[in-house]
């Protein structure tokens, strides 16, 4: 059959099952705007289809929670009346077509996530993954999505103050851009994705709908309806961060003045997504006029209009009386505005375009009512052989493995990104990025928001179980650097193609590693995001799980640890659990052996609270904390060198505990007698001091080789 | 020879630049201005003696790196 | 004494300049750029961020919001008047300094700490200031490479490592009266130790004392 | 009316996207290009009878805000 001639539910990349059950559903055939609808919110992007049954593993409660997984963002407690929003998002997939603007509309889409809550974005992370950097197709690809969330994020002004960059082959035919934002808000500002009590109107705030994305997230990228509107192919996404700007001040305003009832964004489904599911949750009908919707492009049909994904449109929820208010301060932000709609009392949506019914279906019933999958799930029959083989050891000298870790770009600096990126708006960026956590003060209080994101398709590859846990374990000891203490976590689930029952199972076992871990801890996972799908001709990417860790420091140390903080004399601690030389998963034996096999050192629980709780503390007291992650302590020590401008001695001879990654461990700079450290717990490895660093017997390495090698690992490749 | 290459945004693609100028041209009283869009010119000078094959090179310059075919078209006309 | 601090569409530093100004001792009012009296005002800034998007040219679309007849007028009286980094660009688009800003030389966005050599101390700006003083703010722009054909500007600071390619290492230039000054990097965000530097307070500080009552 | 705006750089002003791209032709082994120089076109709709008119409000335009004297020059081109 060709496509013309396919069902028009296929066409819209629905199976016959699930056409079925809309039949069943609403007791007749669908129309095309409902099967238009229902194809956008049933697809894997929208319904996690594939992945709600194991998502419910997660923890989700803590007394500190105040909105749990389900809205647009998580939102928990901070005292004193602040509350904090936090989301995380992919856009993998429309970055591979066209970077700049596939990574822009998901800084544009993230922002929206957070100010839907009423919340005023803060702060902005990016943890981006590409192939190597030797292929000028990485480098077009890479250059692109920077430039994309700088060019989007600094114009419509919230820093971004961290993130992540990897490199790896696996991710060569599927990049992944992941974006997260973090919101402030007064608890009274509080706003819900509620669509509110019969009689309020729904007003449609933002940019003009065109014929934009039509269909993006559902699985058939390139939907038609007729032969027509062939021609007109749903086209990228282009995003407008000026439009964006105004609405967030225009919101604000809005939340401010107590105008709305509730507010939903448009992203993925467009407005089938924010008029079903702001009803579905208010438990009430609405009325929509699809001729009210300010219009880009002419011609529009009911089902473009409703599965179009044009940016920076807002759905408010406005009592009938304050209708006229919210309109005038839309006018005065400069921007458009339409009434399209009028909750009604049932529970039935109703969408009417140039005088007919279109759509009449229960409204709860697209969100509700969408297909769950208990796909086939097996562990593959590769992963024990990777892990029974031990990696091999290290025979170079550790001088050397360092500078060609120092060169790797996944480990050198990220100046060549972080510099395109605003990071200091409203000076409140404490410690920036090139850290392991990024501090942001709430001024006016003690208070600091500690954030670090944490990603590792290595360790996930070989054992996704364990790599999951320690990715939280991770980021939460890199938040315990500045002086917080976990609160909550969010995660973006990037993995491949779900209906292989080894992905499956990666994915089933990640779920698990980061709730153990989050147990734990005792916090909970508050959102999240599954990005499904990233394989290219066949060959899925490593399991990506990428978590993002939110801390509290209350109250903020008043000169936090930096690395640039060390001095002369200084001596270096490692914390942590007795060290080992295990290089599974390691960057060590990417670059060095340039293989993946091994067996990763399992996390353990007590270790990681013990050592969170000391260095929490130990930040108040200590000039510089550094954890031990990518490329081991030598790496650890180094990166200390180079930003304080000093050299250092490591006591340490065995190549295998200088670049061995293995978890809860974090070095400590201060001078002697300064601070007591628990026996057992910490070992003395160095001290501060010269112009080179030597680790062991290896020659030494002076400052400037160090420093260069790291600064340019990027810089280089990138000039061609 | 001279090359001008014109890359034009598709029609379809949206275009906030040429909205948010039009406003402001409304604004400054150009009530007349029903539609703006802005594109880019390239002028090249390239050596060689024979047009075709210096429109092909361009093309291909413009398929490698001058335009963006996702979100762009573009049109080579080589002078002199 | 009362400093406007106007906020057009796409402005995004405002809030940061008022905090700053605020903290030093001033006064400061946010003013929507559709206002046309500033009359009660002894001072104003043009903070930096993105005014109607950049689009066109940066500043091109700025320069014809109401507000900007008023910021001509006092720039005419001899009133103190400060563009930071996007403001900057507007005052060159509005005639009010000499030259233009164009893309950085290596056309990326630039958000780091810069070193400034004061140059020139008879301005609203550097006036508080030794010549030859180092100062250390951050730079945060893609359009900070200012060209004058014209050479008429008088540059107040020049980068110690010219980052983005401007005429002479300008990073901060004044009119000929030195009442109306452009600054490229952001001296609000040089008021903190903490957050990595304090030397933007001497800076505002001296932009402050210029202040004349109405 | 269909105008066409052409706004070109003044030949002293630096260019550093031309600079850029002809670095990134040479890379890819274009050594033929000896000068690349990226201007802006304006693409307009403009309501009118009489193309002399709009030639002459559009001139308006570029002077006013389209164009900026300190680094561009421009011309415009009514058709239909
Ligand atoms: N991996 C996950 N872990 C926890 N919650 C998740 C996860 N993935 C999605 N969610 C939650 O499901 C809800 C719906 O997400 P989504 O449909 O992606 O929102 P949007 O329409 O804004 O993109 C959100 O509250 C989100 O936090
Ligand atoms: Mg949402």
């Amino acid at each position: 059959m060709t496509t013309a001639t396919q069902p028009l539910h296929r066409r819209l990349g629905m199976t016959d099952e699930e056409h079925e059950s809309v039949l069943g559903l609403l007791g007749r055939e669908p129309r095309p705007a409902e099967l238009a609808m229902y194809s956008v919110m049933w697809s894997e992007h929208c319904s996690y289809k594939s992945s709600r049954a194991h998502l419910r593993r997660f923890p989700t409660e803590a007394p500190w929670v105040v909105v749990g997984p389900g809205e647009n963002a998580g939102v928990v407690d901070l005292g004193d009346g602040w509350l904090a929003a936090l989301r995380i998002e992919s856009h993998n997939h429309p970055s591979f077509v066209e970077p700049y603007q596939g990574a822009a509309t998901g800084v544009g889409g993230i922002l929206r996530d957070v100010f839907t809550m009423g919340a005023r974005p803060i702060a902005l992370w990016d943890q981006i993954r590409f192939g190597p950097l030797d292929d000028a197709r990485n480098r077009y690809l890479f250059n692109g999505v920077v430039s994309g969330i700088a060019g989007y994020g600094n114009a419509v002004g919230v820093p971004t103050v961290g993130g992540e960059i990897e490199f790896d082959p696996c991710y060569s035919g599927n990049p992944l851009v992941n974006v997260m934002c973090l919101g402030l808000l007064r608890r009274e500002q509080l706003t819900l994705g509620t669509a509110g009590t019969p009689g309020t109107v729904a007003v449609l705030l933002g940019r003009a709908t065109g014929r934009d994305g039509i269909g993006g997230a559902s699985v058939l990228a390139s939907a038609s309806f007729d032969d027509e509107s062939q021609e007109k192919r749903p086209s990228v996404q282009v995003g407008d961060p000026f439009e964006e700007k105004k609405l967030i001040e225009a919101c604000l305003e809005m939340y401010e003045s107590g105008l709305v009832a509730g507010v939903q964004d448009l992203g993925a489904a467009g407005l089938s997504c924010a008029t079903s599911e702001p009803a579905g949750r208010a438990g009430v009908g609405l009325d929509v006029d699809l001729d009210a919707v300010h219009v880009r492009e002419s011609g529009m049909t009911a089902p473009e209009l409703l599965m179009s994904e044009s940016q920076e449109r807002m759905m408010a929820f406005v009592p009938s009386q304050n209708v006229d208010a919210v309109l005038a301060i839309a006018h005065r932000w400069e921007i458009d505005s339409a009434v399209v709609g009028t909750v009604r009392d049932g529970a039935t949506l109703t969408v009417r375009h140039r005088g007919e019914i279109v759509a009449e279906v229960p409204a709860a019933s697209l969100a509700d009512d969408a297909p769950l999958y208990d796909r086939p799930m097996q562990r593959p029959d590769w992963i024990d052989d990777l892990q029974q083989t031990p990696a091999r050891s290290i025979e170079d000298d550790p001088s050397d493995v360092l500078l060609r870790l120092l060169d790797d770009p996944a480990i050198g600096s990220t100046a060549w990104v972080h510099e395109q990126y605003d990071h200091m708006l409203f000076l409140n960026t404490v410690v920036g990025p090139g850290s392991d956590a990024s501090l942001t003060r709430i001024r006016g209080t003690e208070k600091g928001l500690a954030v670090s994101t944490d990603g590792n398709g290595r360790l996930c590859h070989l054992d996704p179980r364990a790599g999951s846990a320690r990715l939280v374990y991770e980021a939460a000891l890199n938040v315990a650097v500045t002086g917080a203490l976990p609160l909550a976590v969010v995660d973006n689930l990037n993995f491949g193609n779900p209906e292989k029952p080894e992905v499956m199972w990666q994915f089933r076992e990640s779920v698990e590693g980061i709730s153990e871990a989050c147990d734990a801890l005792g916090i909970p996972v508050i959102g999240g995001n599954v990005s499904f799908y990233n394989e290219t001709e066949g060959v899925d990417i490593h399991p990506t799980p990428v978590v993002g860790l939110l801390g509290l420091a209350d109250p903020m140390p008043g000169q936090p640890p930096r690395l640039d903080r060390a001095a002369e004399g200084m001596e270096i601690w490692e914390i942590g659990p007795a060290p080992t030389s295990n290089l599974a998963g390691s960057a060590a034996q990417r670059v060095i052996h340039e293989e993946l096999r091994g067996r990763p050192t399992l996390p353990d629980p007590d270790a990681a609270r013990q050592v969170i709780g000391l260095t929490s503390g130990l930040a108040h007291q200590v000039p510089v904390l550094h954890d031990v992650s990518d490329g081991g302590l030598a790496t650890s020590v180094a990166e200390v060198c180079i930003a304080s401008g000093i050299g250092a001695t490591v006591d340490v001879d065995d190549p295998g505990y200088l670049f061995s990654e293995d978890p809860h461990r974090v070095i400590a700079m201060f001078h002697p007698g300064k601070v007591d450290l628990p026996a057992g717990m910490a070992r003395r490895v160095g001290t501060m001091g010269g112009e080179s660093l030597t680790l062991g017997g290896s020659p030494p390495i002076d400052l400037e080789t160090l420093t260069s090698t790291h600064r340019d690992a990027i810089p280089r490749r990138m000039a061609g | 020879m001279k090359v001008t290459v014109e890359i034009t945004r598709r029609p379809e693609i949206a275009d906030p630049q040429g909205t948010t100028i039009q406003r402001a041209l409304h604004d400054l009283g150009h009530n007349e201005v029903m539609s703006v869009r802005v594109d880019r010119v390239i002028h090249l000078e390239v050596e060689g003696e024979d047009p075709n094959r210096v429109q092909a090179r361009v093309e291909e310059m413009c398929r490698q790196v001058l335009a963006n075919p996702v979100l762009e078209d573009f049109t080579v006309a080589v002078s002199e | 004494m009362r400093i406007a601090v106007v906020v057009f569409p796409g402005t995004n530093c405002e809030m940061d300049v008022a905090h700053a100004i605020t903290s030093l001792g001033g006064d400061a009012e946010l003013i929507w750029h559709r206002e046309n009296d500033l009359s009660d005002f002894d001072g104003v800034v043009l903070p930096g961020g993105f005014a109607h998007g950049d689009y066109l040219r940066t500043g091109a679309i700025a320069r014809f919001s109401p507000v900007m007849g008023e910021v001509e007028r006092m720039a005419g009286d001899g009133k103190p008047v400060l563009g930071i980094c996007n403001g900057f660009q507007i005052l060159c688009e509005a005639g009010l300094l000499p030259g233009a800003l164009i893309a950085n030389r290596d056309l990326a966005f630039i958000c780091r700490f810069v070193d400034l050599e004061v140059t020139d101390t008879d301005t609203v700006l550097t006036r508080s200031a030794e010549l030859g003083q180092r100062i250390r703010i951050p730079l945060n722009s893609y359009e900070g490479n200012w060209v004058d054909p014209s050479n008429t500007g008088r540059v107040a600071m020049r980068y110690v490592d010219d980052p983005n390619g401007s005429q002479q290492g300008a990073a901060a230039v004044a009119n000929a009266g030195g009442n109306v000054v452009g600054v490229m990097p952001h001296p609000e965000r040089g008021i903190d130790e903490l957050l990595g530097s304090g030397d933007g307070r001497a800076l505002l500080e001296g932009f402050l004392d210029s202040l004349v009552p109405a």
